[in-house]
């Protein structure tokens, strides 16, 4: 395994051609290692990597980067989003070197949710460069060897550039308007430098099929990873408040009504039926030419994760080591 | 205007109604408010003839331009300054009354011998507000704008033909302007008419242009053979009712359906239909979209009483509610029912679903009191139920408003009966709501007589009281030409600046009231005249 | 004291009605003020209004569609009810400007609603 | 257009407290058309305070005038005197004819009376809409004559976020999503295939992040 | 030029006055009441906050106009006692009730009125319709005494007549009637207890009560309207629909709503008719208020020793419903006037079965209520219509 960009174990996962699967690790809202250790245990040996949310939807939480360092040191391997929302490109290239150094590998760049969304809706927000634009940086880092503003890499005329090696990711969000964008987009994100995709949470595999059905024909699969978001629906309400409250996301009524007669029966069986829901989708994916991974979205439900994978028959992860 | 101009009448009324105290207490107070009056007029039951020529001759020798009368009571005053000003012909605005009696009448009878202070309190207070206005006005000159002699209607259905002819009778020249290759015939009742002896007819013809205003219109017709110029003194829509102009599409698209039709065509085909072995439930469907009027209901129960006459088929009729609000319609209902026609009151809405066969319609049956399925092989719905047509672009050329019902009269009271908000232009017939056929021709009549009204006096004789751009302080910002409901501001391009026309504005003083830059205002009516009156 | 209420009426309706108020109480401390159209009455003649001392504005015109120029009552709906906040934020009884709607021949309406109004004035500028 | 709303009264009666003698200044341009501060505007804001000043017995006597612009010299010639005897103006102006009014008046107090929001259209009587952010360097050319940067809520270059749903933006379903303006407009000038270039990062400087802005036109000055 | 007679001084005959006379027109209006403006005196403006379009007011004004016409001469009080017709000209020998106050003259200063010592002298005041009326019946002259105080006592000289009546002779080109109509005697339906029944009124009764009073009267929560009274009925020989009743009740009830939120309203109908295009709105707007529209009139009220009424209705599908309501008010259809025989006889016009007039002759023609039920606008409308006629011959 010569050609590799990172060396990173998502990246060896895909290079050995399995089917990775990665977990969402969100940092706590305060300086408490301890959350995070917690939900390592979780979720260690059951995923190829996780993905430390950068204060998702606009609500202050510790650093992905710091995060993703405890993490790492918990045994797992980091995924680091980075939001263009809150850094310019100094900040962000500074933190690029940063997070390298320290061992974190895999980046995935991301616009990041507004800030009237979170707990500080009145703060300026930068967007000095957008997602698509942020991978492009990240690349131009690790391939050309330059800053954006073209100078090298390296601490002093004579001192050897170090580059940091990342392994790049990017987000899809099959759903959002206008839907002959989406596809569109992805080939920009593709061509800006990404090497593997996660894509918003999904219920509607039918929409997702005609979306791979466009990935294909533009024969983006081939370029890039993509790995397929899902989050297993714990209730009913939970059902019925994706599907009307979230932008872009659509939750069949055949799911809904599934939970919906667990429920009428026995109440606590519902989570199970979502989990069993989730493990369907997953077999699903695994099914369409295109998905090289799922990344499960198990918001404060790690403890949930390790079954599901299970379940899926995805375990036990390959050692890449 | 100056004091020295200003004329002060005090009708005395045969000294009976004013005592003598009343007019001296009266006179004094007013000199005492230094008010400045230099022409006191005492004048006895002012409005015979006789005093009128007095009237004149003191009004010349004096110089007065304007005047105040105090007398009357509240309702009569107005009337007494309008016939004074045109007997001296003055500007309307130049004259102002004070009423005196009604409202203190009944205090008067108690203190007939003294002076009744109310009233004379209210003389003075009246008079000297009275100068305040004057005095802060300056004197208006009427404008003489000659009318076109040329009366301009659009459509050629029944409401335009009657309008046509009847202009064409009073003997204005008329050009009559149809979209449709040839006039319809449809509710008119003197087929004679159709031939239209003396009137221009542009059949295939639409408007493409409408400038000017009341009095002072000129068109574009686009005609088969090229544009054509009009000059017009008066324009009549006369568009008639929105009816699909493709009702069979148009039905099919929303019911998955050809054997729904518009009962128009229906109505016009039913001799034919009940040979045809095919349809032997034929339904008609009213109040689909919204309640309908008696129009819908008589064509309905022409068309049953029709298509069941050779009792070859079975005919349903659906209806919220019996819509015979009109003579003699009463007894074509009762005879229809009478003769086997199936006639079913339903509340809320029908459905209607297809079948391999023909149509199903489901309504609440308010004679069994439950939901009920009926079957048809062919169904008529009322073309008045039916969307409005495609936007018509006439409201665009025109500028007149298309209210909620996206029709052209503004249901507004005021607008009687045919009137538009802009004036100079009228609307008769379906394109206003109306589709009764027997009230359409009313309407095309009333509409003719608003016509010939403007155009007989080839004059208008108009104040110029309309409302005043100051150019220095126009910024243009459009917000008047946005507001106006009379179209009558527009862009002078030249100065860069609003600007209203006399004809075109009602002096209502909605510009005033809008304008941001304070560069509007209504002569009569300035924010100075408005508060010098508290 | 005497509370001044200055009446503005278009001329088209509400003047027509005011011309038959009857009984003293309903004429006293009233002065009537001709509009073309409620459509013509400003926010600053109404403040104005009230600057020179006035304790109330009641501005009356056509009911809302039947606006003689079609949309002057709306329009004059609307203003009256920003200045109801102007005069709120300024720290003054919004009661003491008032909109009315009425025909002409409603005259009963128009004194029931100057009766109100001086009751209100009353309450709130005592 | 420059547009402008009025501030809360209660904050502007609270910031002409202490005043003797209070000049009213109104802007005949931008913000008359947007009905902010024009002479219309200055009248009511004028009888406003007077009646609140009234009811707390304060007193203050104040001048109300409009000139043409607030923010060319030549128009203040007519109200110098005003200014001058008056303690404080207080300026319906936008924020640049504010700071130019106090900029011409040395130790004169200028008070700002309205909130500048954007450069907008009108598009009605009483709606004014942004469209432009004046990042000095227009990229209306590539995106069909929307601008991203001032109708995007992240301003994003290279296509819309997750967020777009119905055409409406997440942050507010008031707002239009700009991107799906400007996919609408590109698909019916045929032109989709524009968007797919990547949209490299883009030059800030020429806008506000390159400090304050200043234009010289050199054969223009002498 | 031509001279025009009216027959009728009401909203019809006034709109064609109005028209004809700015037409330049000369026209005399004889009027049989002591009043001007027929029924209209006693309607009620139906607007709430916002119109409900039922044209009383325009027809106010309408007199109001008509009153400052100099070419339109308006005679009340006249009985018409023969005409001729020769075609070209028409010739009316009428007898005028005195004293007659020329309204035109009239000075609005309510001296007469004070000084009549029967005081049968009253004045009609709305809107800028404004009318004083002779009450017959308490006039001195009438009653075979002398007296001429009123004529004494006008500043104007507006009023006229020391005799008890004064024989007229007019002569016009042509004759316009608009006799307007009568509503349906309510008494000559018994089971709905009008006359016996102090709280069942017509809707004229509610719509001078309108007109008058501010407030509905306070013990009135409940208020029940009954559709065709006297319409749609051939048993009572008046097989039509009089078109406007849906449209009155209706509006009155929205007044009632606005006036009076917490009273309840009931509506009881056969058939609404749709007035005009505003209808499905204006149905749906009463609903929302919660006034109930009950498909089916009742067959009987009855009333309680509390005073209350007990409606019992058959509905179309058998069922029966009883309620109870304070008031119960009858929307009375129109009818031809009670005169229109005599007018038919006079003017040599057709009637129909019901007694509604219409012309074959060339220079007398009909409009208004006269002619079939209508509304105000539409009777403004068929009044002009006509008139159009008659401008159209010069």
């Amino acid at each position: 395994m010569t050609d590799l960009k990172a060396e990173s174990n998502l990246e060896k996962v895909f290079a050995a051609g399995h089917f990775a699967v990665t977990a969402e690790l969100g940092p706590p809202k305060s300086a408490d290692i301890g959350v995070i250790t917690k939900k390592a245990d979780f979720l260690r040996g059951s995923v190829d990597a996780v993905n430390i949310t950068d204060n998702q939807t606009a609500i202050v939480r510790m650093s992905s980067i710091a995060a993703g360092k405890l993490a790492m040191e918990a045994g797992l391997e980091p995924v680091i989003q980075i939001t263009c929302r809150d850094r310019n490109r100094i900040a962000i290239q500074s933190d690029i070197l940063g997070a390298y150094a320290m061992g974190l590998k895999n980046i995935l760049a991301l616009s990041g949710d507004h800030q009237v969304f979170g707990n500080h809706s009145t703060c300026k927000n930068v967007y000095d460069m957008d997602s698509i634009q942020l991978v492009q940086a990240m690349k131009t880092m690790r391939d050309d060897k330059v800053f954006l503003c073209g100078d090298e890499i390296k601490n002093s005329k004579k001192s050897e550039i170090v580059e940091p090696k990342i392994f790049i990711g990017a987000a899809a969000n099959p759903f959002g308007d206008p839907f002959e964008f989406r596809v569109i987009r992805l080939a920009k994100k593709v061509a800006a430098g990404a090497d593997f995709i996660q894509t918003q949470c999904i219920y509607d595999m039918e929409r997702f099929e005609e979306w791979m059905e466009q990935v294909r024909e533009r024969g983006l699969h081939k370029k890039v990873k993509i790995m397929a978001g899902v989050t297993p629906l714990k209730s009913v309400g939970m059902a019925k408040y994706m599907r009307d409250s979230v932008a872009g996301l659509t939750v069949p009524d055949s799911y809904i009504q599934r939970l919906q007669k667990v429920a009428d029966v026995d109440k606590k069986a519902v989570a199970q039926e979502g989990i069993a829901i989730c493990v369907e989708q997953i077999k699903h994916f695994m099914e369409i030419e295109g998905v090289a991974g799922v990344h499960i979205m198990a918001i404060e439900w790690e403890h949930r994760v390790q079954e599901i994978v299970e379940k899926a028959g995805l375990l036990p992860r390959p050692n890449t080591a | 205007m100056n004091r020295e101009s200003i004329g002060v009448i005090i009708c005395s009324c045969s000294g009976r109604n004013l005592g003598k105290q009343e007019i001296d207490s009266i006179t004094q107070r007013l000199s005492f408010a230094e008010s400045g009056i230099r022409n006191m007029i005492i004048e006895t039951a002012l409005c015979g003839e006789d005093t009128l020529k007095s009237l004149r001759n003191e009004v010349e020798k004096k110089g007065i331009s304007s005047l105040i009368i105090a007398g009357c009571g509240a309702a009569r005053i107005s009337g007494v300054t309008e016939k004074i000003a045109d007997a001296l012909s003055f500007a309307p605005s130049s004259i102002l009354g004070v009423p005196l009696f009604y409202s203190e009448g009944a205090e008067s009878e108690k203190n007939k011998l003294g002076i009744n202070e109310a009233r004379v309190d209210k003389a003075v207070r009246g008079i000297s507000r009275g100068m305040n206005v004057l005095t802060s006005q300056e004197p208006l000159e009427i404008e003489e704008i000659p009318v076109v002699q040329r009366a301009l209607v659009i459509g050629g259905g029944a409401a335009g033909i009657y309008t046509a002819d009847a202009l064409n009778r009073f003997g204005h020249e008329t050009v009559l302007v149809e979209k449709k290759d040839s006039l319809s015939d449809y509710g008119i009742d003197e087929k004679k008419l159709k031939d239209l002896e003396g009137v221009i007819i542009h059949t295939g013809s639409s408007l493409v242009s409408l400038e000017g205003s009341k009095g002072n219109f000129s068109a574009c017709v686009k005609t088969p053979g090229g544009l054509e110029e009009y000059q017009a003194g008066a324009v009549v829509i006369a568009s008639g009712a929105p009816v699909p102009a493709d009702p069979k599409k148009y039905l099919q698209n929303r019911f998955g359906s050809s054997s729904a039709v518009p009962l128009f065509s229906l109505a016009t085909a039913y001799s034919g239909l009940p040979r045809i072995p095919s349809l032997r439930r034929i339904g008609i469907l009213l109040d689909l979209d919204r309640d309908e009027g008696r129009a819908s209901t008589q064509m309905a129960l022409h068309a049953a009483q029709e298509i069941q006459k050779p009792n070859a088929a079975e005919v349903f009729l659906f209806l919220r509610d019996a819509r015979v609000g009109s003579l003699h319609l009463e007894e074509l209902y009762d005879a229809v029912r009478d003769m086997g026609v199936t006639i079913v009151k339903y509340s809320g809405e029908a459905k209607i679903s297809s079948l391999e066969t023909g149509l199903q319609v489901t309504v609440q049956d308010d004679g069994l009191g439950v939901l009920t399925d009926y079957t048809c092989d062919l169904l008529g719905i009322s073309p008045f139920g039916c969307a409005a047509e495609e936007d018509d672009p006439l409201s665009e050329i025109t500028g007149v408003h298309l209210d909620d019902y996206g029709q052209f009269q503004d249901n507004n009271i005021q607008l009687m009966p045919v009137e538009t908000n802009i004036p100079g232009i009228f609307t008769a017939g379906g394109g206003r709501g109306e589709v009764y056929s027997p009230k359409v021709k009313q309407e095309a009549l009333a509409a003719a007589g608003e016509v010939h009204f403007l155009l007989k006096n080839k004059t208008l004789h108009l104040e110029r009281s309309e409302a005043q751009v100051d150019p220095d302080k126009c910024i243009l910002c459009l917000t008047c030409i946005r507001c106006c409901p009379h179209g009558a501001m527009h862009v002078n391009r030249e100065d860069g600046v609003a600007e209203c026309s006399t004809a075109a504005c009602q002096r209502c003083g909605i510009c005033a009231g809008e304008c941001p830059a304070k560069a509007i205002s209504l002569p009569v009516w300035t924010d100075e005249i408005v508060l010098n009156q508290l | 004291m005497e509370k001044k209420i200055a009446l503005y009426c278009c001329e088209n309706s509400a003047y027509k009605a005011a011309a038959c108020l009857t009984g003293p109480e309903l004429q006293k401390g009233i002065e009537i003020i001709k509009l073309p159209c409620t459509g013509k009455m400003e926010i600053n003649l109404i403040l104005k209004t009230l600057e020179q001392g006035y304790a109330g504005v009641l501005v009356a015109g056509c009911p809302i569609d039947n606006c003689k120029y079609i949309r002057g009552s709306s329009r004059a709906e609307k203003r009256i009810e920003k200045t109801r906040e102007l005069l709120k934020a300024a720290g003054i009884p919004e009661q003491r400007v008032r909109m009315e709607f009425l025909s002409s021949v409603d005259s009963h309406k128009l004194a029931g609603a100057i009766k109100e109004m001086k009751q209100e004035l009353e309450g709130v500028m005592s | 257009m420059i547009t402008a709303v009025q501030k809360p009264f209660d904050e502007i009666y609270r910031t002409i407290q202490g005043y003797k003698k209070l000049l009213i200044l109104g802007c005949g341009t931008c913000v008359t058309v947007c009905m902010a501060g024009g002479e219309k505007e200055v009248g009511v804001l004028a009888s406003t305070i007077r009646l609140a000043n009234q009811k707390n017995g304060v007193d203050m006597e104040i001048l109300e005038d409009t000139i043409e612009r607030q923010c060319d010299k030549e128009f203040f010639d007519d109200v110098k005197d005003k200014i001058q005897e008056a303690d404080a103006v207080l300026s319906t102006a936008c924020g640049v004819g504010v700071q130019y009014c106090s900029e011409l008046f040395q130790g004169k107090r200028v008070i700002p009376a309205l909130n500048t929001k954007f450069y907008g259209t009108n598009l009605d009587v009483g709606v004014w809409s942004e469209r432009c952010a004046g990042c000095g360097d227009c990229v209306l050319e590539k995106f069909g004559g929307i601008c991203p940067i001032a109708r995007c809520s992240k301003s994003l270059l290279n296509g819309p976020c997750g967020g777009s749903q119905d055409g409406k933006c997440e942050v507010d379903p008031e707002i239009d999503c700009a991107w799906q303006l400007i996919f609408d407009r590109m698909k019916e000038l045929n032109m989709l295939d524009r968007l797919e270039e990547n949209e490299p990062i883009k030059d800030w400087s020429t806008g506000r992040d390159g400090g304050p802005g200043k234009i010289v036109r050199e054969d223009m000055t002498l | 030029m031509n001279t025009i007679l009216i027959i009728g001084s009401g909203i019809s005959g006034l709109s064609a006055a109005d028209f004809l006379g700015s037409l330049g027109n000369n026209v005399v209006i004889l009027e049989k009441e002591g009043s001007i403006g027929g029924k209209i005196l006693s309607y009620c403006c139906k607007a709430t906050d916002s119109c409900s379009r039922c044209g009383v007011c325009t027809a106010h004004e309408k007199l109001a106009d008509t009153l400052k016409k100099k070419n339109v001469r308006i005679i009340t009080g006249t009985d018409i006692k023969s005409v001729t017709n020769t075609g070209e000209k028409i010739t009316i020998k009428a007898e005028r009730k005195n004293p007659y106050i020329d309204q035109q003259k009239c000075l609005d200063c309510g001296a007469c009125a004070e000084a009549c010592p029967e005081n049968c002298i009253s004045v009609y005041r709305r809107g800028d319709a404004v009318q004083y009326i002779v009450d017959y019946s308490k006039c001195r002259l009438h009653k075979g005494q002398e007296c001429d105080v009123c004529m004494k006592t006008c500043p104007a000289d507006a009023i006229e007549g020391k005799a008890a009546v004064k024989p007229l002779t007019l002569t016009g080109s042509d004759a316009f009637i608009a006799t307007g109509h009568t509503v349906f005697d309510a008494a000559k339906k018994p089971r709905y207890g009008y006359g016996r029944m102090p709280n069942v009124i017509t809707g004229l009764e509610l719509e001078e009560m309108l007109s008058r009073e501010l407030d509905f009267p306070e013990d009135v929560s409940d208020v029940a309207f009954i559709q065709c009274v006297g319409s749609r009925d051939p048993v009572l020989g008046r097989n039509y629909c009089s078109s406007v009743c849906c449209a009155y009740a209706l509006r009155m009830a929205r007044v009632l709503k606005y006036r009076k939120p917490d009273i309840k309203v009931t509506v009881y109908y056969i058939d609404l008719q749709a007035f005009d295009k505003t209808f499905t709105r204006f149905k749906e707007e009463l609903l929302s208020l919660g006034v109930q529209l009950i498909r089916g009139v009742p067959f009987r009220v009855d009333e309680l020793e509390s005073g209350k009424l007990r409606c019992m209705v058959e509905h179309g599908n058998g069922d029966e419903t009883i309620a109870e309501h304070d008031k119960v008010v009858l929307s009375v259809g129109m009818g031809p006037d009670l005169s229109s025989g005599e007018v038919a006889e006079l003017f040599g016009l057709k009637q129909d079965e019901y007694g509604f007039l219409s012309s074959e002759k060339s220079n007398v023609y009909v409009s208004g209520t006269c002619e079939n039920p209508q509304s105000i606008t539409e009777s403004i409308a068929s009044a002009e219509a006509a008139a159009v006629k008659i401008g159209e011959k010069e």
